[in-house]
């Protein structure tokens, strides 16, 4: 309840990954908002946002995948997803984001993902 | 056994820190009705929605108002009326955007109505001007 | 930061199945009201306690009546009114026993009034015949 | 939330314990109630209450302790509390619990506690 979402930040093979914990709605967004302008802003734009530990996603979070993805692709860069629990993927299905966005089963098929399509393509 | 109603109401300020206790609100209550708990986080995120957009919208993200949940719930169906006594608005003038051009346009926003509407057997907006604007849901129990 | 008072209410079905909610309820509000996680533990417990006397003793367990809890805090205190439209009772009538002596009598009941005085600092009993009776309890911020 | 209150039965060193896991409110206290009495009707009198996955406890749980233990003790047997989180801890210590019963740090501690005083005496 003290602290109902985190964000933890690390670098693997020149990726950046976002991990995080906890539900992701209109309140706890701008959190998540600042953490991907802060990679872009530093260049970092190989993004992975790890969702295994995400418990609960609304369209405000969802939000903020769809207004970044775009500049971060034209920049040379990737949001992709992975760790989805069955709960949150409903939500990305509903909608077609698997179209849009390379959702992946865990960390490593992200990893191997941008080895073998750093922008996806759509 | 026979249909009973069972009714519940959430008041909570109109502050999206409180969307974690209507959902909190929602959930208890379709465990109680009998959903599945992939049905429950359908629920939340239909409920979570519509009030997510009364602080936004109706209230302007003014904090001191007040969102109503009420919750009924009998054999059939879950009814949850959400509501407010903020702006009103006609939701037949809301066009609703594919999500691809929502990417392209680059914008965080558009999905709300979208979520209600994929999650809830129904969804009716009813506006009292100047009295309050009701939003009406139903998710109907698969009968198993 | 000024003094702004904040408003919530619940109402739920008067069945022992909804504590967890009022708990959930109470935890909420609690914690954006600045307590501690073991105050917490304090005020779902004594809110508790109050909800289950009212289901228990004020409807004699019928759960098909209401019971309604209402809070509100500021930078001071919580407060809480626990609402029923059951049976009226004179709490100045109710005798405090010792635990060892409830042990030695076998009982398994009497002591959950103690418990909102222990951890409440203030509990008031309100009651307008026929018309509801209101449990008042305040529990003030510790300034740190 | 489909299983919020859960009930564990072991033996050990011919001790029966009973473990406790989610909440105990007047919700879940006649299920606890019924355990307790199933032992005392199968001459299992030495009951030992491990809490370490007890989240909470109201008095509708603590009166399922005060109720059975005297007939237990005079039987010859006991009921022996483990485990207490300090959130739980809070509300047996406001009543005094801990003149009354044994409540020690975990199932170990209560096995021994058997070994040393086998009925505690008030
Ligand atoms: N309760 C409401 N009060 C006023 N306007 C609303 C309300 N709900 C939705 N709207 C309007 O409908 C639009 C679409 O809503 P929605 O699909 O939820 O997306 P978003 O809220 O992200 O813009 C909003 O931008 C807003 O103009
Ligand atoms: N809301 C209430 N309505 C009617 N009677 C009540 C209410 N609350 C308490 N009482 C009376 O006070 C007594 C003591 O209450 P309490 O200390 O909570 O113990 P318990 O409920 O376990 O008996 C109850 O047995 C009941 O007779």
């Amino acid at each position: 309840m003290a602290n109902p979402f985190a964000i933890t930040r690390s670098n693997e093979e020149g990726l950046s990954i976002l991990a995080l914990d906890g539900y992701l709605d209109a309140h706890t967004a701008p959190q998540f908002e600042k953490a991907v302008e802060a990679e872009f802003n530093a260049g970092r734009l190989k993004i992975i946002v790890e969702c295994s530990h995400l418990t609960y996603i609304s369209s405000a979070g969802l939000g903020v995948f769809m207004s970044f993805v775009e500049e971060i692709r034209e920049a040379g860069g990737d949001i992709k997803i992975c760790g989805l629990t069955p709960k949150v993927l409903q939500v990305f299905d509903i909608l077609g984001f698997p179209v849009l966005f390379d959702i992946v089963e865990d960390l490593p098929a992200a990893i191997r993902k941008y080895a073998e399509t750093p922008v996806k393509e759509i | 056994m026979a249909s009973m109603e069972r009714t519940f109401a959430l008041h909570v300020p109109s502050s999206t820190e409180n969307l974690a206790l209507i959902r909190e609100f929602v959930a208890a209550v379709g465990v109680q009705a009998g959903f599945s708990p992939k049905e429950l986080g359908q629920l939340e995120l239909a409920v979570d929605e519509a009030c997510a957009n009364v602080i936004e919208h109706a209230y302007g993200c003014d904090g001191t108002k007040e969102v109503t949940v009420r919750a009924m719930f009998d054999d059939d169906s879950l009814h949850i009326e959400v509501i407010d006594t903020g702006k009103a608005f006609d939701p037949g003038m809301i066009q609703q955007v594919e999500v691809g051009t929502l990417v392209s346009d680059r914008k965080s926003g558009g999905l709300g109505m979208r979520l209600m509407k994929s999650f809830m057997d129904e969804v009716h907006y009813h506006m009292v001007p100047g009295e309050k604007n009701e939003l009406r849901m139903v998710k109907r129990l698969q009968k198993g």
